[in-house]
């Protein structure tokens, strides 16, 4: 029988906590039991939607758990010891957000069953192959990454099998770790490359280097700055609700730093970015960027809240030194950024499609079904059970447990 | 995707992004293969069942330090290496103990021994003060007036709980000396072993005494 | 040395071809295959097997009578091919044609006999006992009334079937009445000229000039391939075409000229039009000096046309005057035909408009010549038939038992106009219609027929074609058993007469055809004609004809007789003047618009449609069914509407609900609402009463529905 | 000797000023096809059809209102052809022999990037199992396969009918198809002849002709997918609208 670390939440407190999430779960999987028995005409994406809700949500939580390989690389590759505190935290995110993305995808396409044709007759020419690849091959890494946090419960350390396994496994972890800092920039890249590749949607489409578009190098970067931002979130979060220091304050400061270093340069690289697009790759297909911003639910307005207000806003902020000791801001700055990588996701995987190409099609919105939305709060609350489980049973935050020997 | 397929004819693309692929996928297998071969070569603690069975003395209580109580008259208290203890430094090549007077707190360093340039720091099963010292080579102890009588903490047990601990700091032990790469795999022949750095002389001693005291 | 096989050698083979095996194509191949199995369906349809055929026949669905090839596979139509070089559709079928075999198979078709019982619910009943029950109405209406109070309601007049109905009710004093269809104008024509006269066709090929009256010229009026044949921009031949609608069509868009006419005022125009005809002297002068009975003197033609003067004309129609004299003239120029025509929704034109249109044709000279109307040479007929008329004739409450007819297409009818044509307390109506029709939704008893792929029939003689034809609709699909042709309904309650079997009955026309002699007949296998005369037996000629053949009458000499271009009604002489007391749509009230309903050429106006069409128009939007409302975006904005808003149409009888759709092209004031199938609910005709335009009439005439006031209100959700 | 086999590029002329919108070249290519029926009361965009008839007004008032009706099918893209890139696992293919572009349906996953990247709108998902009025299923085309739930589908110039050409040629000992022997439903059907189908690279051809034709034009040209579709018109207005000029030089660069 698997224990609980003792000094975490009492079962009073936790049960009804996870009771509650698992009841969203529930009700997620019987809206993945809809979609998969009868089709996916409970969703509401339609033909001019090809990519719903559910690919925005990959995409955006593939970006956020990109704090996982950044932050192991950064501990392992590059020795950053700050980040000691919240590396296995950034694990389980990680782990959490890839193999959630990867359930999502399954559901998203229609035939399922034939998800291993990828592998079969790949298109090496294709983004969503290279994507498929390296998220399944980075999800194998992210797993193992996990299990020596697995086999750090009290309970199952008694095994001496396992305990030499984990022991094992510790020495190679920074193999893993460059070969997940690999995976993960692919195919961070490559989920941007999706729209850039585009040539028929010359709202998605971008200039290329070599054989990547511009927007396989934006993913990356935006994916790097925000994952540590993502990470600040939760464990400020963890910690509020477990009511304990799990984190130092140096690791906050690093992470923030970092994140605001890395998003200034991503909003300066988006501004190039955009500036070009505009006038030079939209136009020479025949498209002024007036027209993608002419309708209301996706105006100007939305260039600029993406770029300005939760991209070179929050870089600011979070590169001050004085700034960031400040533990309110610490906590509106890292939602801002996460806030914009969402928006950017969103504007790609939505506003793209919603603009009709051919002159005469009509502009066309998408909300989401109850099905797609509660396939969604199952995702949601599948990551929320898994966290706390590892924040219950698995020593997350050695900072904690330090404190409670001593 | 493989020849003999409908249409299938190679390219550069292929090569290149099947043969970046199958790399990076031949690379996590093959670090995990030899990860759980790794896993596989345990190596026994030399006389460990013996050092379970040799501690369970009536009256004499254990502290998780690997040190041992012994009552004595008078209220004061011998403290001295447990068996496993005394057998993970065999002879010590130098020791450094506290002096007569000097006041111990539990938890903190009381005790310090060299063995191969390697040191274990005994820290103090008990607050008091030291009234006594003595001992040479192995047999070294302290006697100690505790602060508060009994003695109590939730670091010391008695004779019940002491074969469960004992057995999972053997496991310990075992799996700190399985996860390196001694090239060696030693049967347990029951036999007492009274000096395991001997016994396993390329282990790494000094990782070895910062887990086990 | 033995040779002996140890076990070590045989896991050896095992092995080793195991690994061989692994490493040849055939694993992946395998596995590929496999592939097929993972696909999810839950219902996987199978497709038809069985041996392939290859038959000849003609469309049923609307009086163009298209030849069709029909191709099935284990007795199923697959597909449908038009069939090169047919006499009439020249190879072509339209989009109905082609999905018209789906109607077997229709969610709303009615698979057995129903009644409305005392709660008013609909409940299955044996045919037997619904035989029983419609023989029990018969004998009490004929008991209970006069002349007319049984009538059948004939959706495809003009072929023997009809003929059968008229003698079966010779039998019994009752009335034939003439459904709707787009070649029922013609018949007004016929009244125009005094005496006896024959039937009449358009020949719109050979026309200078088409002035249409919201025909759906270009949309498959008459004959296959007639609008692609007008709409061919190479051909310098082709008919000028004059499109005078309301609605911007596909025929008004494609017409030459498209005179957007204010609702209600054809009447205005056509006599506009014969005002400049007769003042600048364009008329056929010569037919109209020997000819014309009402030209000249009080109250004649010429001093009733002196009043619509192109002004007044102009400011009634809204199309200005230079506009009106340049049609006028071109019209004048040589043959040209004058189409005033029947919307399969809207219904026809007013009786006085007909007449004012067709005075045109009388005064060009066009009777008789080609180019303008022709005359179809006859088929003697025998035995005593019922009168045949329109339903607008027919007069209030007369009706006690009303059979419906169930052939397809055809046009709809407001179900008020309907029910005041039957007697209020004791009127029932028959259905045997294959589906539910919208104006039927009350029908007593249903008593379902074949649907168009499954019987015997006559094809139809299109509006366009100068001499008379006979084609069979040959089935190509078995009947269902609950299924019975109307003629065997008749002759199961009949107890007086025997009534023929329609075989006999064509099998009939088709000898007195052979005894005729003329003509020629089209084998569709060979793409050519052969003379009848090379028949030797009637036998011979049936068997062309059930092989999908079609004969086709030589043409005759006409000479038009003398006519009357006011025609011989009083009533509608008198209300030709009326016409200009009209006011025009610049003096419309606030929030008073008008509604005009419409229905789609291919999407027949009562019946329902086939469930790919459905889908298609749904998906496209180049059909708006009865839930959208299509007005002008000046009218909308005054009214409060935008583009997508729900609003509700009230008349004094009832109200619908709709979607707003601007179109600059509409006319102000104007808000048109299609009648007919719903695309939502796979074509079905009628989901639900209340929600057709057709349920909102209330008109001051019987013959005309086409303008009706109302007022557009928003919808507050 | 081996004889080469020249390569086909079959292709399509539309002319717009012909269609009337009448919509026979969707409902006999719906039929030919076995496109599936979706339930009765489905959402706009949710329905299958491989050719879809747009109305197109030039938003005027009367008398200059004028209405073009645009049919859109695959437009089989010669070049960068932008749904074939994306595809993960090879299901949509450029027949090099011919230049058909075919979706496989037995290999498609349904992940629907191909109809996001199609800027032509003309992929369908089947959202439903597809599904025929009870019935129907007897008057399917026995010569097509309905494609399965899950699915992209979309114009493949009647795969069909181009297979069932091939097999008669080769039954009768010929490696080539005459022109006269394959024909999409579509240009069959319409009964204004506004469809021209037939081989672009055999310059002979009628459709070859009236694609080399001043009046010709292809949807979106500016894009630079080379369709295989084209079309005619003499109305300036519908032209414009439906090319779409490249507002600057392809060559030129900015940065």
């Amino acid at each position: 029988m698997i224990e609980p670390l003792d000094n975490r939440a009492p079962t009073r407190v936790f049960l009804p906590w996870i009771g509650f999430w698992m009841a969203i779960f529930a009700l997620g999987a019987y809206c993945t039991v809809l979609c998969l028995s009868q089709g996916l005409f409970h969703t509401n994406m339609n033909n001019r939607f090809g990519f719903g809700i559910w690919i925005f949500l990959d995409l955006t939580v593939i970006a956020l758990g990109a704090g996982a390989f950044f932050s192991a690389f950064l501990l392992y590759i590059l020795k950053k010891q700050a980040l000691k505190d919240v590396i296995g935290a950034a694990v389980v995110l990680g782990f959490i957000c890839y193999s959630g993305a990867v359930v999502v995808l399954a559901i998203d396409v229609g035939q399922p069953l034939r998800a291993w044709f990828t592998f079969w007759h790949p298109n090496a020419h294709s983004m969503l192959a290279e994507v498929t690849f390296c998220l399944t091959l980075y999800l194998l890494v992210l797993a193992i990454e996990y299990v020596p946090l697995i086999l750090k419960n009290p309970s199952l350390s008694k095994n001496v099998s396992l305990l030499v396994f984990e022991g094992q496994l510790h020495k190679v972890v920074v193999v893993f770790a460059g070969v997940g800092a690999i995976l993960s920039f692919f195919h961070q890249g490559s989920l941007g490359g999706l729209y850039g590749v585009m040539n028929g949607r010359p709202f998605a489409f971008r200039e290329h280097f070599f054989i990547w578009p511009s927007t396989f190098f934006l993913f990356i970067l935006s994916a790097i700055a925000a994952g540590p931002s993502f990470l600040i979130l939760i464990n400020k979060l963890a910690s509020k609700i477990s009511k304990k220091q799990l984190v130092r304050k140096e690791a906050y400061d690093f992470l923030g730093r970092i994140s605001g270093w890395l998003l200034l340069a991503y909003v300066g690289l988006k501004s190039v970015d955009t500036i070009v697009w505009i006038n030079h790759t939209a136009p020479a297909s025949g498209y002024s960027a007036s027209e993608f911003f002419k309708e209301a639910s996706f105006g100007t307005w939305i260039l600029f809240a993406e770029i300005i207000l939760f991209g070179l806003l929050p870089a600011l902020v979070l590169i001050n030194n004085r700034l960031r000791k400040n533990p309110l801001v610490m906590i509106v700055a890292p939602l801002l950024v996460c806030i914009g990588i969402a928006i950017n996701r969103y504007v790609m995987t939505l506003q793209s499609q919603s603009l009709p190409t051919l002159p005469f099609e009509e502009f066309v919105l998408y909300t989401p079904s109850l099905v797609e939305i509660g396939v969604f709060g199952g995702m949601l609350s599948y990551g929320v059970i898994v966290f706390s489980l590892s924040y219950r049973y698995l020593p997350l935050f050695p900072g904690l447990q330090q404190k409670a020997k001593t | 995707m493989l020849p003999g397929m409908y249409e299938f004819h190679f390219e550069l693309g292929h090569l290149i992004f099947l043969g970046g692929f199958m790399t990076i996928g031949a690379v996590i297998g093959a670090t995990l293969l030899i990860t759980l071969f790794r896993s596989t070569r345990i190596v026994t603690v030399p006389g460990g069942a013996t050092a379970i069975e040799k501690e369970s003395t009536a009256g004499v209580l254990h502290h998780v330090g690997h040190t041992l109580l012994r009552p004595l008259a008078g209220g004061t208290l011998k403290i001295s290496l447990d068996d496993l203890g005394t057998r993970l430094l065999g002879r010590p090549d130098r020791m450094r103990l506290p002096k007569i007077g000097q006041r111990i707190t539990e938890g903190a360093d009381a005790v310090k021994l060299w063995r191969k340039q390697s040191a274990a720091t005994i820290v103090a099963p008990v607050s008091g003060t030291v009234v006594e010292t003595g001992g040479h080579d192995d047999k070294w102890y302290l006697r100690v007036l505790p602060d508060a009588t009994p003695v109590e903490g939730e670091n010391l047990m008695g004779a019940a709980k002491v074969r469960s601990w004992l057995t999972s700091e053997i496991d310990k032990l075992q799996a700190i000396l399985s996860s390196e790469d001694l090239g060696l795999a030693m049967a347990d022949g029951g036999e007492p072993l009274p000096d395991l750095p001997s016994a396993v002389p390329d282990a790494d001693w000094q990782k070895i005494y910062s887990e086990m005291f | 040395m033995g040779f002996s096989v140890k076990r070590r050698d045989f896991l050896g083979l095992v092995g080793g071809g195991a690994i061989g095996a692994a490493l040849s194509p055939a694993p992946w191949k395998g596995l590929d295959d496999i592939a097929i199995w993972t696909q999810n369906w839950s219902w996987k349809p199978r497709l038809p097997r069985g041996p392939v055929e290859v038959a000849f026949t003609h469309c049923g669905l609307c009086p163009a009578g298209c030849g069709l090839k029909v191709r099935s596979v284990g007795g199923n139509p697959v597909s449908i091919h038009g069939v090169p070089g047919h006499p009439s559709s020249t190879g072509f079928v339209c989009a109905l044609g082609l999905a018209g075999r789906y109607f077997s198979y229709h969610p709303s078709r009615i698979v057995e006999p129903t009644i409305v019982g005392t709660s008013g619910q609909r409940r299955g009943i044996s045919r037997k006992a619904a035989v029983r029950q419609l023989g029990d109405w018969l004998d009490k209406a004929r008991s209970g009334g006069g002349h007319g109070s049984v009538a059948i309601l004939d959706n495809h007049p003009g072929r023997v079937r009809s003929l059968a109905y008229r003698g079966w009710l010779a039998t019994l004093d009752g009335v034939h009445i003439k459904g709707l269809r787009e070649d029922t104008p013609i018949n007004r024509l016929r009244t125009m000229l005094d005496g006896p006269a024959p039937e009449l066709g358009l020949d719109i090929a050979r026309a200078r000039t088409v002035l249409s009256f919201g025909a759906p010229v270009l949309e498959g009026l008459g004959s296959g391939g007639a609008g692609a044949h007008l709409r061919g921009r190479s051909d310098t031949e082709k008919p000028y075409i004059v499109q005078i609608e309301t609605r911007p069509s596909r025929t008004a868009r494609g017409a030459d000229l498209w005179l957007r006419i204010a609702p209600g005022t054809e009447t205005v125009l056509a006599l506009g039009l014969a005002n400049i005809l007769v003042s600048e002297g364009l008329y056929d002068k010569e037919i109209i000096a020997q000819q014309a009975l009402d030209l000249d003197g009080p109250g004649g033609y010429r001093e009733l046309v002196a009043r619509f003067s192109p002004k007044q004309v102009s400011r009634i129609t809204g199309i200005d005057a230079a506009t009106i004299k340049k049609v006028a003239r071109r019209f004048a120029s040589g043959p040209a035909v004058v189409i005033p025509g029947v919307d399969p929704g809207g219904g026809p034109l007013s009786a006085e408009a007909q007449t004012a249109a067709f005075s045109l044709s009388l005064l060009n000279g066009d009777v008789g010549r080609p180019g303008g109307v022709v005359a179809r040479r006859a088929i003697p007929q025998e035995g005593q038939l019922a009168d045949t008329v329109e339903l607008a004739d027919v007069p209030d409450g007369s009706i006690r038992l009303l059979i419906v007819d169930g052939a397809a297409g055809g046009c709809a009818m407001p179900t008020s106009l309907l029910k005041r044509k039957l007697n209020p307390s004791e009127g029932r109506v028959v259905s045997l219609s294959p589906f539910e029709r919208s104006a039927l939704h009350g029908a007593d008893l249903v008593i379902p027929s074949t649907t168009p792929f499954e019987n015997i029939d006559e094809a139809g003689v299109p509006i366009d074609a100068p001499v008379d034809s006979m084609g069979l609709t040959v089935p190509s699909m078995r009947a269902p058993d609950y299924s019975v042709d109307s003629l065997s309904v008749l002759s199961m309650v009949a107890k007086s007469s025997v009534v023929p079997t329609i075989t006999e009955l064509l099998r009939g026309r088709s000898d007195r055809i052979h005894a005729g002699g003329r003509g020629s007949v089209f084998d569709p296998s060979k793409g050519e004609s052969v003379p009848l005369t090379e028949f030797q037996t009637n036998g011979d000629l049936w068997r062309a004809l059930m092989g999908g053949g079609l004969w086709t009458d030589t043409s005759a000499a006409f000479t038009c007789p003398p006519f009357r271009l006011m025609g011989a009604n009083a009533a509608i002489r008198d209300r030709l003047p009326q016409a200009l007391e009209q006011p025009s749509t610049a003096d419309r009230q606030a929030r008073e618009i008008v509604l005009m309903p419409f229905g789609w050429r291919d999407a027949p106006g009562d019946g329902p449609l086939p469930p790919v069409m459905a889908k298609l128009f749904r998906e496209t939007r180049l059909r708006l069914d009865s839930r959208f409302a299509t007005i002008c975006p000046k009218t909308a904005g005054e009214l409060g509407f935008a583009q997508g808003d729900k609003a509700s149409i009230k008349t004094s009888l009832g109200s619908i609900t709709v979607e707003v759709v601007l179109d600059p092209a509409v006319v102000d004031g104007v808000v048109h609402v299609a009648v007919g199938p719903s695309t939502e609910a796979f074509g079905d005709a009628s989901p639900g009463k209340g929600d057709q335009p057709l349920d909102l009439p209330s008109c001051k005439n019987d013959d005309c529905w086409r303008v009706i006031p109302a007022k557009m209100l928003e919808v507050v959700s | 000797m081996t004889k080469t086999t020249p390569k086909k590029r079959y292709g399509m002329v539309i002319d717009i000023d012909r269609c009337d919108g009448c919509g026979a070249c969707m409902v006999a290519c719906s039929l030919e096809n076995n496109v599936s029926v979706v339930p009765a009361g489905a959402a706009p965009h949710r329905g299958l059809t491989w050719i879809r008839v747009y109305s197109v007004t030039n938003k005027k008032e009367y008398p200059d209102s004028d209405t073009a009706y645009l049919p859109v099918s695959c437009q089989h893209c010669g070049n960068e052809t932008p749904c074939v890139g994306v595809c993960p696992q090879s299901a949509v293919d450029v027949d090099p022999k011919n230049g058909i572009v075919s979706q496989i349906p037995e290999r498609c996953m349904g992940c629907r990037y191909c109809m996001v990247a199609c800027p032509y709108h003309a992929r369908y998902f089947n959202w439903w199992d597809p599904e025929w009025p009870e019935g129907t299923e007897h008057l399917l085309n026995p010569g097509v396969t309905p494609r399965m739930r899950g699915v992209v589908e979309k114009c493949n110039f009647c795969h069909g009918r181009h297979h069932a050409a091939q097999e008669r040629a080769a039954s009768e000992g010929r490696s080539e198809i005459e022109p006269n022997e394959y024909q999409t439903a579509c240009a069959e059907a319409c009964p204004n002849g506004a469809i021209t189908f037939g081989d672009l690279a055999d310059k002979n051809s009628e459709v070859a002709k009236l694609a080399a034709g001043p009046e010709s034009f292809q949807l979106l040209k500016s894009l630079g997918t080379e369709p295989k579709i084209y079309y005619l018109t003499q109305r300036g207005w519908v032209r414009d609208m439906a090319t779409r000029t490249p507002l600057i030089s392809k060559g030129q660069s900015h940065d």
